[in-house]
C-alpha cells in the first residue's frame, strides 16, 4: 500500500507479512477530515508490514458494495465507518459470516456488536458536536451559525445537530459551496452582513475556518470562530487569536487503531477493549496548546 | 426503367459479415467491455471469479437501468439532469411514508412511482412547451428536488437518512422484488441484474421493433422534419421524460431495499455518471443515434472499471484518474472498432 | 380573370391568409382553393413566399391573419400532423428527413406499418422495405441498399424518397414545393406523371416549380406570387407557355438580360433566347390590353 | 472522342481518382481536367457522383484512389482551405452556410474583410455589409435586411448568396453544383451570365445542372457520369442539344417513358415532346454508327 | 433590375427601437438580473447597499470570468467540463511549486499557466483528431485532472489542502494582481471585479469585431459548412480549449491569491455552474449562438441568487431548491424577453 510522506522511519518493520485489511469509510474523496484516517491507517500498515487498503463512499448503497468487494477479495480484515448503520448491515454481517474480521470506527456505535464487529473504535460525530455545542457556549458566544460544506453530507449534518443540542443560544445551518473556497467566504460574509447579531461560526474543516475568519475580518464583525479539525493555518490562527478553538477528534488515530486492533486479532488473537469501544478524543486544541500540536499538524497527521 | 434485380450491385465493394457487423452501435461498446473485462482479470486473480462477478454486475445493475432509460431520451435529443436525485427522492417518499407516517409500504412504493411519473411529465411539457434546452429545465427540477430531499426529509423526520425501514409491516413481502440476492457458489447475486437485462431488452425491442422507437430516433435526429411528416413529437418527449423517471423510481426502489435506507443526498452526482455510460455505450449527445444495448455494456465497462480499481487495490487518491483513463480508453477503442464498420465520410 | 372554372369540390381553402415572422411579412392576403382533380401551380419568384404559404396548408406553421377552411370548415392546423389526418402529403423544399435514419424508416416515418396485436404490435420490417425499394425503383431511382442513411443518398436521390412517400400517403391533397428541383431529366419526367396521375386519381394537387416546362403541362390554375402579395389566380384556359414564362420570371426588367445575355453567350443559348421571346410576348399583351 | 481541344492550362487535373465510402464505391476511375477559360459541365443522373467528384476537386473529400494535380503538381486537398488558397471557390449543393449566422457575415466568411493594424485590426462591418447587398441585388435578390439569419432566407435567397460569394472568391477555378436548381428564372439567367463572364475572366468553370437548357449555352465540354462511372469527355462541337438532353436522360429507357407522359399529360406536355424527340434522335444517331 | 433603395420595404412591419434591442442575446439576460436585483432587495435591506455589492460582486466575478470563457467555447459547439478542476489545478501547482519547492513565485505562475495551455491544447486537439464529443473527453480530463490533484498533492505536501502560501517570498508583490481590495464606503471590492470586466469586453470586441470571432460563431453554427468555406476549424477549437483552460488559470489564481490556500477538491463540479451561468445568458447548448456578455450577466445573476438567499436569511436547508427556482424564473424570462424581440417561427 502507499503511505503518505513524512513516514521515512517506518523502517523498523523487520518482515511482511501478506496480511491484507480494507479500510472502507463514508468519505467523499480529498476530505481533509477522512484524509488523516487514511494516513493513520496506511502507517499502521507500514509500520506492521501488512498491506491496507483504503477505499470510500458517502452513498451507504456503494459503500456496501465496497464491502462485498473487500469480501470477494478475501481480505482479512475490514475496518469501516458506519454513518448509516442500517445501510450496512446486510454486508457487514455477510463480511462476519465469511470469517472476516470487522472493526467499525469513528461511528456506529450502538449497532457495532450488534453487527458483529470486535470492537468500536473512535468517536461519534455526535460526541464531539456535543463537547463543542457547550464549549460554545462557555466562551459566550449566543447566535452562531454551523457551516455545512457539503449539502446532506450525514456526517456534517450530525456535528451540527449535535453542537446545537448543547448549545444554549441559537444555532443555524449554513450551506455554502466547499469545492470553492472563495465562495465560501463571501457566503458567510453575507450571512454576518444580513445579520450582524452573528456572534460564533463553526466551520466542520479546517480551510473553511480560514475563510471564516477572513469574512469575519472584512464584514467588521465580532464573531468568534471555532472549527472542527486542523491544518497548519488553522493552529498559528489559534495561535493568534483569530479562531477560539479547534475540536481535534484525532482521526489519525482511528485509522491507526483500527488497523491495529485487526493486526492484533490476526496475529495474536486479541480482542481489544474486550467488546467494549476505545475511544479516540476528542481533544481540544486552544490558544494554551497550539504550539503542542503545531508541528504535527504542518505533517498533515493532526 | 431499372428495377431492383437480386444481382450484386457493382457499386458495392464485397464486405465480410465482421464489418457489417461493426456497424451496429453496440459492437464498439462489447469489445470495450471485454477488453475492460480482461485487463482486470490479468491485474487481479479475485476479479473474475463468481465472488467478484457478483460485485460488479450488481454495481453495473443500477448504473445500468438509468443509462438505459437516459439512452432512450438521448437518442430523443434531450438530457435529465434530475434522474440522479430522482432516486433518492423516489425511495426518500417511501422511506419517510412509511417509518413517519405508517402507510402501507405497497401503497408508498405506488405514490412514490406516481410523484416521479408527474416531475418527469412536468420537465417534458416544461421543455416542450417553453422551447428551452433541457438541460437547463432539467438542472431546475434537479436543484428543486435536492433541496427538497434535504430539506423535507429534515424537517419531517429531524435528520438526513432514514433509518428503520426493515421494521416497516410487510417490508419481507415487497424487499425481494427489488433487493432479493442468491447465492451462486460464493457469490451474491441480486435481482437487480435481471431488472437490468429486462429494462435493457424492453428497451431495445421498442427502439428497434416499435412505432415509439422510430419516433424516437426522429426526434432526436430532426425535430422538425419529424414534427413535418406527422410524428407525434410531445407525445414521445413527454413520454421519455416519464420513462427516466419511472427508472429512477425503479433504481431508487433497488437502493432503498437493498440497504433498507436512503440519505437525503442519495443521488446527487449520478446523473452524470448515466449519461457517462450511454455515451460510452455510443449514444450521440446530439441525439438520433444510439442504443440500449450499447448503454447498458456502458454500465457495465463503468461498473467494472469502478470495482476493478478496488480488486486492483490500487491507491483511492488515483481512483478519478485512472477512472478517466479507464473511460477514455473505452471510448478510443468504441469509436475505432466503430470507424472500422463505418466511414461516413 | 379570376379562376371559376371548377373541375371539383374545394378540399382546402384560404381566404385573405398571412403569415408574418416577427417583423417580417413574409406573406399577406392571399386567397386561393384547392379542389379534387385540379393541379394548381403556385408561381413566384425567389422569396415570393410560396413555401410560406404551402407550409400554412400543410399545417407546418401557423398562418397570423385570415382564414384556412378544411372541406367548408373553419379551423387552425396547429401541427402537420392534423393535415396529414385530414389527408394533405407534403414535400417540403428542405425535404423533412431524418439523415441519421435508414431511408425506409424514413419513407414510413409517422404512418408506420404494423403487424401482430397487443403488447407484440410490432414494425413490419420486412414489408417497409420492399414498399419502399419497390416505390422508389418505380421513380427510376435505384438503391444499393433502403438501410442506409437518408444523409448519405444524393441530394436527388433524397428528394425522391420524400416525393415517392408523400405520393404513397397522399390522401386527398399533395403538396409539392419545388420536387423536381435536384432531379435529372427523368425523374422530373416521372414525377410530372405522378402528378398527373394524382390528379386523375382525384386529388386535389399543389405544384411549386421554378420551370415552366414543368408547369405548363401539368397545372389547371396559376397564382403568382410576388413579393408576398398575390398576383391572381388564372386557369390555364387564359395562359400560354409564353404568358406563363413571362410570369415567372418577373415580366417587367426582362428585356436588357436577354439582351445581356445574348451578347454574352451568342445565339446559341436557349434561355437568351426564351428570355427574348417572352419579353416580345409581354410587350406585345401590353399593347394588345 | 475524348477532348483534344484545349483553350488554356490545366489547373485542376484528374486521373482515374475514385472515392469509397466504407463498402460503397461512390465513384471510381474518373480523368479530366479543367483548363483556364472553359466550362467544364458535368452531367448524369440522380446518385451518379456528380457531387462526390467535385467535393473532391473542392478539398472537402479526400479522393481514396487516383491522383490529382493542381498546375501539374500532385497533391492531396486535405481541406477546402487549402483549396481556397489555390484559388478555386466553390458552391456546394447543401450550399455551406451557417443558418444561425447573418447574411453578410456568412458571405465573408472564411474571407473576412479587416480595417486597422495591431491589435486595433477588426472587421470592416459596415465594408462587408455594404458589399454583401450590393452583389446581391445584382444578381436579382432584394433582401430585406443582411442582418437576417442566413436560416430564415428561403431556399433560392440561399442559393443566390451561396453562388454570390463564390463568384465573389473564387480566383481562378469556379466550381457550382447545381446551382440554379432552386432558382427562378431571371436569377438562373443572371447565374449563367456570371458564369460566362468567369469562363471570358479566363477562369476555369465546373458546372453541375440537370437542366440540358442551362448547360447547353455555356458549356464547352460535357462530361458524363453514370453509376460512379465516366463515359467520356465531350467537347461541344461533337454534341448537339439533343444529344446533351439524351445523355441526361439516360438515353435508353426513354422511349416508354416519354409515351407514357404524351398519353397522361396530351400533347401539350413539353416535356414529353422533348423526350420524344430526343429518343428518336438517339435511335436515328444509333442507326447512323 | 430592382436595386437596394433607401425607400421602407413594404414587406416590413415597422418595429420600435425596444423591439429591435430585444432581438440581442444579452438583453433578456440583462431583464433578467434586473429582476433579481430588484428581487433580493425588497427582501433585505441589507442586499442593495456597498457592503452587499461587494460580497455579490466578488461572488459573481470568479463565475463570470469563467462562464464569458466558457460561453466563447458553447458558442464554438463544444464543452469544458475539466473548466472547474482546472481552477483548483492552476492553484495547487503554484501552492506546490512555492511552498514545497521554494520556487519563485512568478515564475511559479507562470509554469501554472503554461500548463494550463498545454492540457487545453490536449483537449482541443483530441476532440478534433478523434472526432468525439468534447462533453466526453474533457470529462475524462476532468477526473484525470481530479485524481492527480488529490493524489499528487497527497503525496508531495502530505495533506490535501496547501498550508502556509502567505509566508512564501514576494508572495506580497503578485497578490494585489489578483487579489487586491479596495474599501468604498463600507463594501469591500476586489480587483476580480476588473478581470471579469476586461474579460468580458475582450471576449465581445473579438466575437463581434474580429475575423476569431466570426469563426467562432460558424464553427459551432455548421462545423462542416464552416469547414468547406474554408474557416481553419481545427485552429480555432483549439484556441477556445486554450480559451478556456487560461480563463481556469485566471480564476485559480485570483482564489489562491484571495484566500491564501487551495485544496485538493477545488473546483470540483464548479464548471456546471458555469454552463449554467452561459445558458442563462442566452447561450444556445447547440453552439453558434450567444453573447459574451450575457454570460457575464448570467454570472452576476447566479451570484446575486447565491449570495441573495443568504441575505434573505431563508433556511438554506432549501438553499438548492431556492436556487432552481430563481434560475428557471430568469431563463423563463429571458427566454420571454428575447421571443418579444423575435418569432423564428
Ligand atoms: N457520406 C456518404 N456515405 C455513403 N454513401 C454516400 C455518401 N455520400 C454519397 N453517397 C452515395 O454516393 C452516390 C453518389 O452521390 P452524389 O451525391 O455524388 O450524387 P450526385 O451525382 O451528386 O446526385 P444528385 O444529382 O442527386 O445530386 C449516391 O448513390 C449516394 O448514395
Ligand atoms: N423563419 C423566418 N424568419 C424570418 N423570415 C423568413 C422566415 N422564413 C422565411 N422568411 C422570409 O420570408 C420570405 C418568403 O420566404 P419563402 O421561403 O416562402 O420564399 P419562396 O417563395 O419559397 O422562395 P424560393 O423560391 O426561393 O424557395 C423570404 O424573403 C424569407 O426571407
Ligand atoms: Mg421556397
Ligand atoms: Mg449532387
Amino acid at each position: 500500500a502507499c503511505s503518505g510522506t513524512g513516514q521515512d522511519d517506518s523502517g523498523a518493520t523487520a518482515e511482511t507479512s501478506d496480511l491484507t485489511y480494507a479500510v472502507i469509510t463514508h468519505s467523499g474523496p480529498g476530505d481533509a477530515f477522512w484524509d488523516r484516517v487514511k494516513s493513520g491507517a496506511e502507517r499502521a500498515g507500514d509500520d506492521y508490514g501488512v498491506s491496507v487498503d483504503y477505499t470510500s463512499d458517502p452513498d451507504p448503497a456503494k459503500q456496501s458494495q465496497l464491502i462485498d468487494n473487500a469480501v470477494a477479495q478475501k481480505v482479512d480484515g475490514i475496518v469501516v465507518s458506519m454513518a448509516n448503520p442500517d445501510g450496512l448491515k446486510d454486508s457487514i454481517e455477510k463480511a462476519v459470516a465469511a470469517g472476516i474480521p470487522v472493526v467499525t470506527i469513528n461511528s456506529g456505535l450502538d449497532e457495532s456488536a450488534a453487527f458483529g464487529a470486535i470492537t468500536h473504535i473512535g468517536q461519534s460525530e455526535t460526541i464531539a458536536g456535543e463537547a463543542v455545542g457547550t464549549k460554545l457556549s462557555e466562551a459566550g458566544v449566543s447566535n452562531a451559525i454551523c457551516v455545512i460544506h457539503e449539502a446532506g453530507n450525514i456526517g456534517l449534518e450530525e456535528r451540527c445537530r449535535a453542537a446545537a443540542s448543547t448549545f444554549d443560544g441559537t444555532m443555524t445551518n449554513l450551506q455554502v459551496d466547499g469545492t470553492n473556497d472563495a465562495e465560501v467566504k463571501a457566503t458567510i460574509k453575507s450571512k454576518l452582513q444580513a445579520d450582524p447579531s452573528i456572534d460564533g461560526i463553526l466551520t466542520l474543516g479546517g480551510q473553511f475556518a480560514i475563510g471564516a475568519v477572513g469574512a469575519v475580518e472584512e464584514s467588521g464583525s465580532d464573531a468568534q470562530v471555532a472549527t472542527f479539525d486542523l491544518s497548519d493555518d488553522v493552529v498559528s490562527d489559534i495561535e493568534a487569536g483569530k479562531i477560539l478553538f479547534a475540536v481535534d477528534q484525532q482521526p489519525y488515530v482511528q485509522g491507526f487503531l483500527g488497523v491495529t486492533t485487526l493486526y492484533l486479532k490476526s496475529i495474536n488473537g486479541n480482542d481489544v477493549g474486550g467488546g467494549q469501544p476505545i475511544n479516540s478524543g476528542p481533544a481540544f486544541v486552544t490558544k494554551d496548546n497550539a504550539a503542542d500540536v503545531a508541528e504535527f499538524a504542518k505533517q498533515g497527521t493532526r | 426503367m431499372a428495377t431492383a434485380t437480386a444481382a450484386p450491385d457493382e457499386r458495392l465493394a464485397s464486405t465480410s459479415l465482421v464489418s457489417r457487423l461493426l456497424i451496429r452501435p453496440e459492437i464498439g461498446a462489447a469489445v470495450a467491455a471485454i477488453a475492460v473485462m480482461i485487463f482486470f482479470t490479468l491485474i487481479s486473480d479475485r476479479f473474475f471469479t463468481l465472488a467478484g462477478a457478483g460485485v460488479w454486475t450488481e454495481s453495473a445493475s443500477t448504473f445500468g437501468i438509468m443509462a438505459v432509460a437516459v439512452a432512450l431520451l438521448m437518442i430523443g435529443g434531450e438530457f435529465d439532469l434530475s434522474a440522479g436525485v430522482m432516486t433518492g427522492f423516489s425511495a426518500l417518499t417511501v422511506g419517510i411514508l412509511t417509518t413517519n407516517y405508517g402507510l402501507n409500504i405497497w401503497v408508498a412504493v405506488l405514490i412514490a412511482l406516481a410523484l416521479a411519473l408527474s416531475v418527469g411529465a412536468i420537465n417534458g411539457i416544461l421543455v416542450m412547451r417553453t422551447g428551452l434546452p433541457s438541460f437547463i429545465i432539467t438542472l431546475g427540477t434537479f436543484f428543486i428536488l435536492r433541496g427538497v430531499d434535504l430539506a423535507v426529509t429534515k424537517a419531517i423526520i429531524g435528520q438526513v437518512s432514514i433509518q428503520g425501514m426493515r421494521d416497516v409491516p410487510f417490508y419481507d413481502s415487497i424487499q425481494p422484488v427489488f433487493g432479493h440476492s442468491i447465492q451462486i457458489g460464493e457469490g451474491t447475486f441480486y435481482v437487480s441484474v435481471l431488472w437490468w437485462i429486462a429494462v435493457a431488452s424492453v428497451a431495445t425491442w421498442v427502439l428497434l421493433r416499435t412505432r415509439a422507437g422510430n419516433w424516437i430516433f426522429a426526434v432526436g435526429g430532426a425535430q422538425q422534419s419529424a414534427r413535418q411528416v406527422g410524428v407525434p413529437v410531445l407525445r414521445t418527449k413527454v413520454g421519455l421524460f416519464m420513462t427516466t423517471a419511472a427508472a429512477g423510481w425503479l433504481v431508487g426502489m433497488i437502493s432503498l431495499f437493498r440497504t433498507s435506507t436512503v440519505q437525503a443526498n442519495t443521488g446527487v452526482g449520478q446523473e452524470f455518471i448515466y449519461i457517462i455510460c450511454a455515451v460510452v455505450g455510443g449514444c450521440l449527445l446530439t441525439g438520433g443515434y444510439g442504443s440500449a444495448v450499447g448503454a447498458a455494456l456502458g454500465a457495465l465497462i463503468y461498473g467494472m472499471a469502478f470495482q476493478g480499481i478496488t480488486f486492483a487495490q490500487w491507491d483511492t487518491d488515483w481512483l478519478f484518474t485512472f477512472l478517466g483513463a479507464m473511460l477514455l480508453g473505452a471510448v478510443f477503442l468504441n469509436n475505432w472498432v466503430r470507424n472500422r464498420g463505418v466511414t461516413t465520410r | 380573370m379570376t379562376a371559376s372554372q371548377t373541375r371539383g369540390a374545394a378540399i382546402l381553402e384560404v381566404d385573405q391568409v398571412g403569415k408574418r415572422y416577427g417583423n417580417i411579412i413574409a406573406l399577406s392576403g392571399i386567397s386561393t382553393s384547392v379542389r379534387a382533380g385540379e393541379v394548381t401551380c403556385v408561381l413566384g419568384d425567389n422569396g415570393a413566399g410560396k413555401s410560406t404559404f404551402i407550409k400554412i396548408l400543410a399545417g407546418a406553421h401557423e398562418h397570423s391573419e385570415g382564414v384556412l377552411r378544411i372541406d367548408g370548415e373553419e379551423c387552425r392546423l396547429s401541427s402537420p400532423r392534423e393535415a396529414l389526418e385530414a389527408g394533405v402529403a407534403t414535400v417540403y423544399q428542405d425535404l423533412a428527413v431524418v439523415p441519421l435514419m435508414p431511408v425506409w424508416r424514413n419513407f414510413f416515418l409517422g404512418s408506420e406499418l404494423t403487424k401482430g396485436r397487443g403488447p407484440l404490435r410490432r414494425l413490419d420490417v420486412a414489408g417497409m422495405k420492399r414498399t419502399t425499394k419497390a416505390e422508389l425503383s418505380a421513380m427510376g431511382i435505384d438503391l444499393r441498399d433502403v438501410d442506409q442513411p437518408i444523409g448519405t443518398l444524393s441530394g436527388g436521390e433524397r428528394q425522391c424518397v420524400a416525393i415517392a412517400r408523400a405520393v404513397y400517403f397522399g390522401a386527398r391533397v399533395l403538396i409539392l414545393d419545388e420536387p423536381t428541383a435536384a432531379l435529372g431529366v427523368k425523374q422530373s419526367g416521372v414525377v410530372l406523371k405522378y402528378i398527373a396521375k394524382a390528379r386523375d386519381r382525384g386529388l386535389g394537387v399543389v405544384f411549386i416549380t421554378h420551370n415552366p416546362h414543368h408547369a405548363y403541362p401539368v397545372g389547371d390554375r396559376f397564382m403568382l406570387l410576388r413579393r408576398g402579395k398575390s398576383m391572381g389566380d388564372f386557369p390555364k384556359s387564359e395562359m400560354t407557355l409564353d404568358d406563363l414564362t413571362a410570369m415567372m420570371a418577373g415580366g417587367a426588367e426582362l428585356e436588357s438580360l436577354a439582351h445581356e445575355l445574348q451578347r454574352e453567350m451568342g445565339a446559341d443559348s436557349s434561355v437568351a433566347a426564351e428570355l427574348a421571346e417572352v419579353q416580345q410576348n409581354v410587350a406585345a399583351k401590353g399593347a394588345r390590353e
